[in-house]
């Protein structure tokens, strides 16, 4: 009975928060600077994530690794900071799934060298994470892939995917480059500013990873709603600051007691979204699935709640592109949509039950 | 009882609606259903207008006499909803329901002549400087200044969320004139022209990306004492009176029935939507608002109709529609699956260079919808402001 | 476009306002007098409410007769008044069937002498109005009933029943006599103090009635709308008398930001309410089931969520026996439930649609 | 970071159930499920007392030298727990929790050794005289008065919402010894008898019909100053000692997700629910509001355990548990159908002589249960009165 975080876990903290301190500072420029790129994020700043050790959090590998509680803290770190940088999408999910693997990849992408994306989600699918259609086809030179995947994160700049797709055995995993001459990319940008992709796939050649897609999603899970649980810190914090200094009517805004009550709503879901988190961070191996989509569920629902309320306390301030209070709202779009919406990943909590 | 409409009522409807048929080419309802803000682009806001105007039912909101239909309500509510349901682009406001009638009621014959002709044609788009930096809902404690020099005023301060200040020709704004008096009688109700040295015009982009409002700085910019409207002091007074005349009666119900049940078309077309049951009681509750909200302005109509000061009811017709702009729009970025959370930046949506979807049209619009949307609940006094007033006026607390 | 009162729906109000005025004047006595009852409410009241002629509204027949706005104008004044008298249960519906089945027994409602009931509901058809397991068996006398019924509204004292079965030809209406040897009544409490019956049938003869069963939901449903659009009127007028008068810290509860916004969300439910009650109640024909069903669906979960408010905003005081808040609540809480909860009702409005 | 309890508190787990497995008899279980209101009746409560006096387990709040258990804060927090899993019914906090502690702390040697030992016993039943009509939440405006007479004092006022003051012995009351000081300042901590002439005592009854709470009246009624608990005019300080002591650490959460499983076992058997993926979902949410909670209330407990003041999240506490306690009863009683609807009048409704339920005993209890959980946003601080203070203390509003 301890939350207190450990010597390791201080040491994650701090290191994300000195990257977030060196290269954010505080305002938005650095944001605005790495969603400008085509890439949707700042490559240096990328390599500096490396550097420290930060892309390697959650695998067996890599400068700082560890486990479910170190990817609790540094993704709420990486939320706190409003950071561009794909941590979850190229860092996170694929550095789990190629470790599982003992995949050669896995290198460049703790070294930050390569972006490898998960190419999983499927227009028909809707937020069944369980359907897909792509197939692999097993065929003389090894096994090849013909499909279409959809919002695939931080697709835009990657130089491979994993793709899911449907064979003999069930959904497998295979790895496949993004120059191949079979694969289709269509890049676009979502809510949050970052750069998706749309592929289309007629015959990729494809590399079978020894990993399952079923093992990944509540990793990814927990890693969104603890990036989900910094971005409500981050709006609870602005908003309190905002409160307290705005006057209107010859008060300070938070003098109001309907904004007072608001407010503490919104504290309340912060901590008890704080809780579910940890709650799938340290939960049992057995019970890991269940809780992980349990609190991306909850904290998913929380964190919108939180931002609705942080752009309604702030007025027209608050809809504008200037304040961190929109970008955060539109990242937690993603991230609450992202690996099943609340319904769906409520429905694979209740079956888990 | 009943909630029917008159044969002459009828008869109107059916002349809008082949107006509308015949009139409202496909380019510009296009242009209005792939616009994200609150407000349409001129280049498909004004072409309608124009069309609006060949057919004299542009100003149907003036006095006859300023070049108005002399509709009644009813004719007036009918006008506005067949035009919704049709898609029509909104009219800007800013001239045709704001400053127009204000120089219609206050202007000299000479403002008359000079301004109400040119807003009707499109010569003149005009913006509203009423809100300041700091000042929020709050309008008594405004700060810009304006001091007579000769035939003129010297107006320095900031003006902000100012809608198309940057296509704006003039600006009907509020300044103080005098500050020795307690602070409602020192303020006066200046027209002044925005293409001049003294102003300088900040873009404020909205959540979606979208260059809608503005910041507008007064640096001893010019303002004509025969353009200001009304006595010195007298604009705590004309400001009321323009917010009196919005509240005329209002037709925002069916667009909000129209667009659920768009959504519900769309989700039977929606891959892995159609056998979930949560999501179709979901927009059936939100039809039962957007209907009861049709009915509440039905019972406003029916007390303008008969000529008698509608009851309290129209208190609620603004917090209740916000909210439910809203629900409508979040309900769309939820229909749509991962399609809903593209954003891209290229503006306009529509015509020909407008970005190519992921998925279809509609989810493209979705997202940008929703952001621009959450400013529903906080401009034109945010839902807070609207309750405290509810409270106190409508029920006495 | 009117929604100004006809002379005849003025004299409607009228006659029920009086009734209230005379009978229930102000407090709780006759309401508790009538619930003290073995019948849950006062014969004499009863008698007087058939003098009136209030027991014929709807009908084709009887003093007030009209149709669905006069019910409407009716049911809010009987609501508004807290009246304990099953008009709802044992007038409307009744009156409505056996009118339309040109029955007999029709008389006898309308001047008061017989209380018929409507025996409709099944424990194993939770709100699906047209699940009914009971029989309708055709034999020598004639046709016979078996099967259980619950929640026989007004069914504590009725002398007859109308018992939904299904036969050859789907689901007919039976008349059936409360003291036949083959019908077993049990008779107990619901919330709102009435006395609801559960019965079994064992071979009950029955007299079929030519009146169709999902012709009277649509008037049963809009009625229970009426009277709960009443009830949400009393409880705001009542907790917005009470918030001007009681002081606390030193000025009225009223005067608090948060109970004046809450209290402005209470009024705003009952503007809105009101206007699904009139689409209702003045709808087309062709539309006025799926009107009816929206209607109860809407005023259902609003009433319940003013009556909460009344109950927070009373305090201690709103949760006793002693102030109509309760009481209230208590009412709503069976109105909204019966004919359908709020997600049935919605989804027979949306199959309509 | 871990979220297990150590093998020792482990061990006093199993010892905790191998108790309750033996001692904690059906009858008491089923009078505790069969419970409506907060409070259990004296003839399940007091019995359940005994059993655990009987084995020391009862004072587990006091200091060891009264009495007190010496448990840690986690074996404090198990064996709460495991009392509510296995359906104990709840104690008295009146004598046990609240007076029983202030007397312990401030209380003369001879008041301990009067009534400490009779409050273990259940000779002495309790009742709390803190609010007072039209007081409200609001302590200092507190009328209630006691004139010094003699060895006695002479009060008279009356008290409201006063938990089974009929069936208690004593009430520990808050009255004003000094009117003339400033309103904190004047107020004494009384011990009287409930059996006095000078004591009436009026029944309020719930919504549900049932009798737990009082308005008593006092007319010249005496309290023995020998049984002022303090000094004069230190009841404001004993009366804030008796606050802070309420909010030690707290179980709820495992108690509410108890509830909710149920609700979930339930459903399973009812008909026509099997299917309903929106009530499914429903209780999923309310679970892991439940389990977050849970966590929440083990935060505060580990900070405890290390001996360090609890952060700002106890007081969301009673905020989050009251609210979803209703929730999960508005649940139980949509769960069954129209059966939910039907609320006998008689009580008990537990034990042989308990009206036959329609349905289920679960669905008999379901609607007393939700009418009575009512009260939960309203007593001990009303949802409103948390929330300013979270605003004010925690957020610095």
């Amino acid at each position: 009975m301890n939350f207190d975080l450990s010597e390791d876990q201080a040491m994650v903290k701090a290191a994300v928060e000195r990257f977030v301190a060196d290269i954010y500072g505080g305002d938005l420029a650095a944001r605005r600077a790495g969603r400008a790129t085509a890439a949707g994020f700042s490559p240096d700043a990328w390599a500096r994530l490396a550097d420290m050790g930060v892309l390697g959090v959650g695998t067996a590998h890599g400068g700082l690794s560890g486990g479910a509680a170190e990817v609790m803290v540094a993704m709420e770190a990486l939320g706190r900071g409003l950071v561009a940088e794909p941590v979850l999408e190229a860092a996170i999910i694929p550095g789990f799934l190629l470790s599982a693997a003992n995949s050669a990849a896995l290198a460049g992408v703790l070294d930050g060298s390569r972006v490898v994306a998960l190419a999983h989600a499927e227009r028909a699918a809707r937020h069944d994470l369980m359907h897909v259609e792509t197939q692999a086809i097993a065929s003389v030179g090894g096994v090849v892939i013909d499909g279409a995947k959809i919002a695939v994160l931080a697709g835009g700049t990657a130089d491979s995917f994993i793709v899911s797709a449907r064979g003999d055995d069930g959904i497998g995993l295979y790895l496949v480059s993004a120059d191949a001459a079979e694969l289709e990319r269509r890049n676009y940008r979502l809510a949050d500013g970052s750069v998706a992709a749309e592929l289309v796939l007629r015959g990729v050649t494809g590399q079978r990873l020894n990993a399952n897609l079923a093992d990944v999603i509540p990793m990814a899970r927990l890693a969104a709603a603890a990036e989900m649980l910094g971005l409500m810190g981050l709006l609870l914090d602005q908003t309190l600051a905002y409160l307290k200094t705005r006057q209107q009517f010859g008060q300070p805004l938070g003098a109001f007691q309907v904004i007072q009550h608001r407010m503490t709503d919104a504290y309340v879901l912060v901590e008890q979204a704080r809780s579910q988190v940890l709650r799938a961070a340290l939960a049992e191996p057995a019970d890991f699935a269940r809780a992980a989509a349990g609190a991306k569920a909850f904290v998913g629902e929380s964190a919108l709640t939180v931002a609705h309320t942080a752009v309604q306390m702030h007025g027209g301030m608050g809809i504008t592109d200037e304040l961190a209070i929109g970008h955060a709202l539109k990242r937690i779009r993603v991230l609450a949509l992202v690996f099943g919406d609340a319904d769906s990943a409520i429905d694979d909590y209740r079956d888990a039950a | 009882m009943n909630m029917g409409f008159s044969a002459a009522d009828l008869a109107f409807r059916d002349e809008v609606r082949a107006f509308l048929d015949a009139e409202l080419i496909q380019r510009l309802r296009d242009g209005a259903n792939g616009t994200p803000s609150v407000f349409v682009e001129p280049d498909i806001g004004l072409e309608w207008q124009r069309i609006l105007h060949a057919r004299g039912w542009l100003a149907y909101h003036w006095p006859v006499a300023a070049g108005g239909t002399g509709w009644s309500p009813v004719q007036r509510y009918i006008f506005e909803k067949e035009c919704a349901l049709a898609d029509a682009p909104a009219l800007s406001v800013l001239g045709l329901r704001l400053v127009g009638p204000v120089i219609a009621e206050f202007g000299t014959p000479e403002q008359k002549s000079r301004f109400l002709e040119r807003i009707l044609t499109a010569q003149d788009l005009w913006c509203q400087g009423y809100s300041e930096p700091g000042a929020g809902s709050d309008l008594a404690s405004l700060k810009t200044r304006a001091v007579r020099d000769g035939d003129r005023y010297r107006v320095n301060g900031s003006k902000i969320w100012t809608t198309h200040a940057h296509y704006a020709d003039w600006m009907f704004c509020l300044a103080r004139t005098d500050p020795d008096v307690k602070p409602q009688a020192g303020i006066s109700f200046l027209l002044m022209r925005m293409k001049q040295p003294g102003v300088t015009i900040r873009p404020i982009i909205g959540m979606a990306g979208d260059h809608e409002v503005n910041q507008v700085f007064f640096d001893d910019a010019e303002a004509m004492v025969v353009d200001r409207i009304g006595e010195e002091g007298q604009g705590w007074t004309i400001a009321k009176f323009l917010l009196e005349n919005e509240r005329g009666g209002s037709c925002v119900g069916p667009k909000l029935i129209a667009d659920i049940d768009r959504l519900g078309r769309l989700a039977a077309v929606q891959p892995g939507v159609g056998g979930d049951i949560g999501w179709a009681r979901r927009l059936a509750r939100l039809k039962l608002e957007a209907e009861a909200l049709e009915i509440t302005e039905l019972r406003i109509l029916a007390e303008l109709a008969q000529g008698r000061k509608p009851g309290p009811q129209t208190s609620l017709v603004k917090l209740v529609s916000s909210t439910l702009r809203q629900h409508i729009d979040e309900a769309a970025v939820d229909l749509f699956g991962l399609d809903g959370l593209q954003l891209a930046t290229e503006r306009p949506l529509y015509g020909n260079e407008c970005p190519e979807p992921v998925g279809s049209k509609a989810a493209q619009m979705a997202m940008p919808t929703y952001l621009n949307s959450r400013a529903w609940t906080i401009f034109g006094g945010s839902n807070e402001v609207q309750k405290n007033i509810i409270a106190k006026t409508v029920l006495g607390l």
